[in-house]
């Protein structure tokens, strides 16, 4: 599904991603960790082109990523995505917040677009708010209406950023039950998350970055059992005595 | 010609006038302009369209008139403007005759106690912006050697409040203008007229060079209410003079001979500014003599064999 | 062993620092300074405020129709409500100004609701009233169909086309302002950007009364010949392309105001860049731009009195214009007085609406 | 997988039409092209238009003889000047009225942007009412409003208000005497500069003191000090070189002497009341801008309040005020065509104005005009640009 | 070193000190503690006469608390205060919000001054980030400059207005170390704060604080363990279980 070749980035002079080759299989689960600045967020925006790469191939879906701009139109399409800061849309309600993407990127009928927007939030349960604002939920609850906004598109592929970096503890449970909930139902997933919990639970693979390259990717009982590498044991070291 | 055939298309005259001279033009509390200069358009109206109220006025300032009559912006310009060597020339302009003999004066407080401008050396001068005045003035203290400091202001509503305010010694205009601003005063009678005319002031309206038709059409409206007065024909009697025997009269009235063709409209053209506006005596006294507050005397504006100098050539 | 807190009772506080006696002390009389300064006013205030007060209130004239009803010495208010209609609505003929007074009804009809919270359709409204209610109010103002007669634009005056010209030239600014601030974002396309960085910084460096007399006597000359329009659209033009200016720049803080999270989620959506921009950017932008929008629009209607310069007769110029009337010469303090009183009102309650809405949209911004 | 060649083969190239880069690319030649033809449509017809009706073009009026007067010039210039010395004379004056506008708006903006956040509540609310009669009125009115006042209100110059024989105060304006420098006044001039110069180093060794040995010096006075008595000495030793030329009354007014006319002085006074109310509100927020902490740090530290405003305060308040102010400067400046209504000669009254009016050349002179205006309001906003990237505060 | 007596402070009409009484010796280290809007930060703002009060007398190092300037500031030269949010002057860098007090109040030179600041920053263990502006630095450093900023003064009190309460929990630790190096040192102090791990390390008397009065004043072993007031146990409970 989504394949990465000898992809390199810049910021200016500054060389953020070197040389990644990733290869992430249908319905794989993916968690990528690793020390902040290490190239996460970059990685995984590259991949539904909210940053550009110089260098290499991403290929997604079948569809390489190049400046052209129906390209990017069908990937993003199938490619949903989660921030850390929710980035619900303040001045619509929730439903017109499911609702818009549908409407407007694949021309569904208001109507249709409402109930798919009910349909997801059911299943992110929480069908209640609907008719709210994002601004008079809680960061758990706007997190979820963000992932239930993603998928009401149908993407193939789910993409998050550290979904619950910026919520409560109380609140990332509740996010992470219906991360879990969607990686059962067999999506294929990239998630940026220090979440080990959650790593061991669902990931197929966990990805360990530093300095912008892959130190190490394996499954989650050798990864965390078992790692490879010194800067992989010392990060590991730091996070779970946390 | 092109602003001939335009104005006829459109079918109105966009005339430019002052914003605010009484007897030349100025609004009355309906709105409606009044006065000699807006008298000038309604005689063209009255030719060419047989209407003398399809005019449409633009009030422009003195800085914006040739501007606003070289871009197009108006179609004439009766806006007490001076006929001079380089306005005709330079400006891209035509004047199309003279509709007022004016010349520059002097306005002085009575209190100041002057009795001549030769007594005015070292004066503070009020002064509208954009207007040969300005430079009269200077040629006139340049040449009597006397110094003088001016003070120029954009609308005459400013120029009188400094006079009246006593920010200035004297105000300098054309002379009707002077008659014309000091009933502006609160207290007119606190103000005399010097008796010096220091420039000469022909003031006509202004046409744009390059359409012939027009410009004749312009002058000869004028020409018509003059010689109209001459034949004695004014607004209450033309009816009956259509029937006159006098051969001028019925040549003037487009009885017979000449034809209204040869200016490209109607032939009783003559027939409607008379009617509608009236010839030129009755227009002056209207407007700035006995009949208005003004209450300026005919002077050089009478009728050359009146002892004046305003003389039409004759329509035949 | 251990025994309950009972809180003391709150005491009043000292005599001296509560009630009328501390609140001079605390607000007029705090320190030697304070009391010289409090001394002074007063002495100022003494001198000045009763001869203005005696003029124009208790000396003055406010009943009559003509000037002989100005006996008393103070202001003559008679020239005002004498000469009200024209200061108004110009000289548009007095049989029609109803159909004035129908704009203003209506508008405000339109507006009242814009100004409680609870109404539901504000968007909709402020879209009927910038985008809809002009074509009314124009077919209103202008006459020649569904049998009202024609009122040419020279007629139109007075504070109706204070009015008109600084709403116009807002609402018509407010596009213009919208594409140029994009226009000035577009970091992509190097040329375009310069382009309105240019246009913008042109119509902001230049005085308006050039930009007025441009419009006003200039413009045929840049027109094809025989081209030609109304006065007051050229006006309107020249206001128009002004005052974009200075929407674009109020448009680009809003712009700028939106975080990026907000582009980077319609992009990750698959919306374009239209409709990323007309979907979300915008709606939000513009919601923070209304108070920057309603100061230039304060700005805007003081400077419409520049328009006299071309003759066009504003209330200002009305004024003017009545104090050229023979029966009114002399009342000048008055007309201008009540100009600037009108336009203190209007720019006055504006500045304050425009300051609640600020105030309302940086809740919780106070130290 | 077993379309990995497939997919390898895919062109990296993209479509043209759909690329973003060639896009924008074409969008803006496109952009660029109706610019260029706009423009170029404008300026032929204007070309056409001028020569069809015979309207003389280029700058070759600049030169010619302007035949009248003006009524205020800082240079040398009288009616048989050229209009291209009228430029300069209105550009003189203009920029004079804008300077003099600057300075004092900028002290009525500041003392009452303090006064507005003064804790006594009279100060408070006369400053208030102050602010918001003066911001909400427009600038013409009051331009008339204060000349009118002026000239209603001040005496004629026979019944002037005198000060010792020498400073009159008529409708006419105020009359000041004016210095007349024989030979030896050189000297004093250069003790003039002389003393300026030492007064910046005493305030440098001042400070360099101050840091050194923690010793305020009081340069305020010492700098006053220099600043009048050197020059004074050096006058007083070199003979008085120098003399008065009164002003006296000849005739209606006064001759001799500097004038400062009512025209300029009512400008200025509108001018720096409009936009005073405008700074005041600028300085009232960039004060308010400063959080309450920050003084309450400053005061347990023992900073005096006035060390406090000084030190602490200010310049943090500065970096708010200084870019709406320098608009407020730009403003003022672009305001000042206002001038004309008064009879105040400044650029647009005697260069857009009359000149304008006696060449007929409205094209080149409303160019030149607002080309004036443009490179103003370009120095401000360079400067502007400069200052904010000078003192962007630094923040991780 | 400081005695309040029968102190009353009203805002307005609102009763928040009510009658304190409180003697601190040389030395000694005071924590304030008690529910929010108790009138903690009233009292130790009305020490260094950031607030006026209206009843009473305070005596600070034998100087009463007058509406003399000159009075409050010697005091205010003798008393260091540290706020929840740092107050550092964003305009100077480091060490000029170090060396900017000694300099215009003690009128030390420049260079002592400087010298003064380095000394002080190497005691709260941040030397390396002289040159920087307060806004380059994390939360935790700032506060710890605050402290040091204080103490270039050489104060012989210093007060705390909950120095911990704005920071993230991993730099509320260096800022407590710091602290504590401070009391070891003698320094006498009163510390508003809620870490009563801090209180029982260092304080010599921990005050509980109700409504404008002083309810009860212990040792730390005797206010923890064996509190005298039900409202004390009310408060202590809440916060010990948090
Ligand atoms: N727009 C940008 N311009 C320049 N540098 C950037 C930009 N965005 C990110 N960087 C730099 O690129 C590096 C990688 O950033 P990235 O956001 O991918 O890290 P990350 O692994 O997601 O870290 P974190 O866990 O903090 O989110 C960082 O050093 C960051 O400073
Ligand atoms: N400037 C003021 N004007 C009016 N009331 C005030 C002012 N400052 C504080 N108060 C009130 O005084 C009371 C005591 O405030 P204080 O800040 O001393 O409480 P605190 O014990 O420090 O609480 P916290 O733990 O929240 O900081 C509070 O009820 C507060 O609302
Ligand atoms: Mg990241
Ligand atoms: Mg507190």
């Amino acid at each position: 599904m989504i394949e990465l070749r000898g992809v390199n980035k810049w910021y200016d002079k500054f060389h953020v991603l070197k040389d990644i080759n990733l290869q992430v299989a249908k319905g794989e689960r993916i968690v990528v960790c690793g020390p902040s600045g290490s190239g996460k967020s970059t990685m995984i925006r590259c991949i539904n082109r909210l940053e550009e790469h110089q260098k290499g191939q991403i290929i997604v879906d079948g569809t390489e990523l190049t400046s052209d701009l129906r390209q990017v139109e069908t990937i993003r399409k199938e490619v949903g995505m989660v921030f850390q800061h929710f980035n619900l849309f303040p001045h619509l309600t929730v439903l017109e917040n499911l609702a818009l993407a549908p409407m407007w990127v694949r021309k569904t009928p208001r109507k249709e677009a409402e109930a798919l927007g009910m349909q997801y939030l059911e299943r992110v349960k929480i069908p209640d708010q609907a008719k709210k604002y994002p601004g008079q939920l809680s960061g758990g609850q706007q997190q979820r209406v963000a992932i239930a906004r993603s998928l009401c598109m149908n993407p193939r592929i789910m993409l998050f950023d550290e979904p619950t970096s910026a919520l409560d503890p109380e609140m990332i449970k509740e996010v992470l039950d219906v991360m879990i909930e969607l990686a059962e139902s067999g999506m294929t997933m990239m998630c940026v998350t220090h979440e080990m919990g959650f790593a061991k639970t669902v990931a197929d693979k966990v990805i360990f970055m530093d300095r912008g390259q892959i130190v190490e990717s394996n499954p989650p009982e050798e990864f965390f059992t078992n790692p490879q590498n010194e800067r992989t044991k010392l990060f590991l070291s730091q996070i779970l005595n946390h | 010609g092109t602003t001939f055939d335009a104005v006829k298309k459109k079918g109105f005259v966009q005339c430019g006038v002052s914003t605010g001279l009484p007897g030349f033009s100025a609004t009355d509390d309906k709105g409606a302009w009044k006065g000699i200069d807006v008298d000038a358009c309604r005689a063209v109206a009255a030719a060419l369209f047989g209407d003398a109220n399809k005019v449409k006025y633009t009030p422009l300032n003195a800085k914006e008139r040739f501007t606003a009559l070289q871009s197009g912006e108006v179609d004439m310009l009766p806006r007490n403007t001076t006929w001079t060597y380089t306005r005709d020339t330079s400006l891209g302009l035509n004047f199309a005759g003279v509709n007022y003999y004016d010349g520059q004066g002097f306005m002085v407080t009575k209190k100041l106690g002057v009795k001549s401008a030769k007594e005015l050396s070292g004066a503070q001068v009020c002064i509208q912006a954009g207007t040969t005045t300005e430079l009269n003035l200077a040629d006139y203290f340049r040449a009597n050697k006397m110094e003088y400091k001016a003070i120029t202001y954009d609308s005459s509503d400013e120029t009188v409040k400094a006079f009246e305010s006593g920010r200035c010694d004297m105000l300098t205009s054309d002379q009707s203008q002077l008659y014309a601003l000091r009933i502006k005063l609160a207290d007119p009678s606190s103000a005399i007229v010097l008796p010096e005319i220091i420039s000469k002031e022909p003031l006509g309206p202004v046409v744009r060079q390059g359409d012939d038709e027009w410009f004749n059409l312009v002058r000869w409206s004028l020409f018509a209410q003059l010689n109209a007065e001459e034949a004695g024909i004014t607004m209450k009697n033309v009816d009956e003079m259509m029937k006159s025997a006098d051969p001028n009269v019925r040549r003037i009235l487009g009885v017979e001979g000449v034809k209204g063709e040869f200016l490209g409209v109607d032939d009783k053209w003559a027939y409607n500014i008379i009617k509608q506006v009236g010839n030129y005596g009755e227009m002056f006294e209207r407007n700035v003599g006995q009949g208005s507050a003004l209450k300026i005397s005919r002077g050089q504006n009478a009728l050359w064999n009146k002892g004046g100098i305003q003389y039409a050539p004759p329509i035949r | 062993m251990s025994h309950n807190f009972v809180p003391l009772p709150d005491q009043p506080p000292p005599t001296a620092s509560v009630g009328a006696i501390g609140w001079l002390r605390r607000n007029l009389f705090s320190s030697i300074g304070n009391t010289l300064l409090t001394l002074l006013s007063i002495y100022v205030l003494a001198v000045s405020l009763p001869p203005v007060i005696n003029w124009a209130f208790i000396d003055a004239d406010w009943v009559g129709v003509s000037r002989d009803a100005c006996t008393s010495g103070g202001a003559c208010w008679v020239f005002v409500s004498a000469r009200f209609e024209t200061f108004m609505y110009g000289f548009f003929p007095a049989e029609e100004t109803w159909r004035i007074n129908l704009i203003y009804g209506s508008l405000f009809l339109c507006m009242a609701p814009l100004f409680f919270d609870k109404f539901p359709y504000k968007v909709q409204l402020g879209a009927f009233v910038i985008f809809v209610f002009p074509i009314f109010g124009f077919i209103l103002m202008f006459g020649g169909v569904f049998g009202l007669t024609p009122v040419e634009t020279s007629q139109w005056g007075g504070m109706t086309l204070t009015l008109l010209l600084a709403s116009v030239g807002c609402v018509a600014a407010l596009p213009l302002g919208i594409l140029l601030a994009l226009g000035r974002q577009a970091t992509n396309m190097p040329a375009v950007k310069s382009m309105c960085v240019l246009f913008i910084e042109f119509w902001r460096g230049v005085p308006l009364i050039t930009v007025l007399f441009m419009s006003s006597v200039m413009l045929p000359l840049f027109l094809p010949e025989g081209v030609s329009f109304d006065k007051l659209l050229r006006a309107l033009i020249g206001i128009t392309l002004f005052q974009s200016a200075y929407m674009a720049e109020v448009v680009r803080g809003g712009l700028q105001a939106i975080p990026k999270g907000q582009y980077e989620a319609a992009d990750a959506l698959g919306l374009s860049y239209w409709k990323k921009m007309g979907l979300i950017v915008l709606p939000q932008a513009m919601k923070i731009v209304i108070p920057g929008i309603v100061n230039t629009f304060i700005a805007l209607f003081k400077d419409t009195t520049l328009v006299i310069i071309v003759g066009l007769l504003e209330i200002l110029g009305m004024v003017q214009n009545a104090l050229n009337d023979p029966n009114w010469l002399g009342y000048s303090t008055e007309g201008y007085v009540f100009t600037a009183f009108m336009f203190w009102i209007f720019c006055f309650s504006m500045s304050r609406y425009s300051q609640a809405l600020e105030r309302k949209l940086h809740t919780g911004h106070k130290r | 997988m077993a379309d990995e060649t497939s997919e390898r083969d895919i062109p990296a190239k993209p479509r043209r039409l759909t690329d973003p880069k060639f896009r924008a690319l074409v969008f803006q030649i496109l952009a660029s092209i109706t610019v260029a033809a706009f423009l170029f449509f404008i300026v032929r017809n204007t070309l056409h238009n001028m020569e069809l009706r015979g309207i003389s073009t280029g700058f070759g009026f600049l030169d010619r003889v302007s035949g009248f007067g003006i009524l205020q010039s800082l240079i040398e210039y009288d009616e048989s000047s050229t209009y291209g010395r009228t430029f300069l004379v209105g550009l003189l004056n203009t920029l004079l009225v804008s300077a003099l506008g600057v300075f004092f708006a900028t002290l009525i903006g500041f003392v009452m942007g303090v006064l507005r956040l003064s804790s006594n509540w009279l100060i408070n609310k006369l400053a208030t009412v102050y602010i918001e009669t003066f911001r909400n009125i427009p600038l013409l009115l009051q331009i008339f409003f204060w000349y009118f006042a002026i000239g209603f209100n001040l005496p004629s110059p026979r019944q002037s208000i005198t000060v010792g024989e020498s400073l009159f105060l008529n409708n006419r304006g105020l009359y000041l005497p004016a210095p007349v420098f024989e030979d030896g006044f050189m000297a004093t001039g250069l003790a003039i500069v002389g003393s300026i110069i030492a007064v910046i180093f005493l305030a440098r060794w001042a400070r360099k003191r101050f840091e050194a040995t923690g010793q305020l010096f009081h340069t305020v006075y010492a700098s006053l000090a220099i600043l009048i008595g050197v020059p004074t000495l050096v006058y007083v030793a070199t003979g008085m070189p120098m003399h008065l030329d009164y002003p006296t009354l000849q005739g209606f007014n006064f001759k001799g002497g500097l004038t400062v006319i009512p025209e300029l002085f009512a400008l200025t006074l509108a001018l720096s009341i409009y936009t005073g109310a405008f700074i005041a509100e600028t300085v009232r927020s960039g004060i308010q801008s400063v959080s309450h902490g920050q003084t309450e740090a400053a005061s347990a530290l023992g900073l005096r309040p006035s060390w406090t405003l000084r030190l602490v305060v200010i310049p943090q308040a500065m970096r708010v005020i200084i870019p709406p102010l320098t608009s407020q400067y730009l403003n003022l400046t672009k305001n000042s065509s206002l001038a004309a209504a008064i009879g105040y000669p400044d650029l647009v009254a005697v260069f857009a104005g009359t000149t304008l009016n006696q060449t007929g050349q409205a094209v080149e002179v409303i160019a030149i005009t607002m080309s004036v205006y443009l490179v103003l309001s370009l120095v401000i906003s360079v400067f502007m640009n400069w200052y904010n990237a000078k003192m962007a505060l630094r923040e991780r």
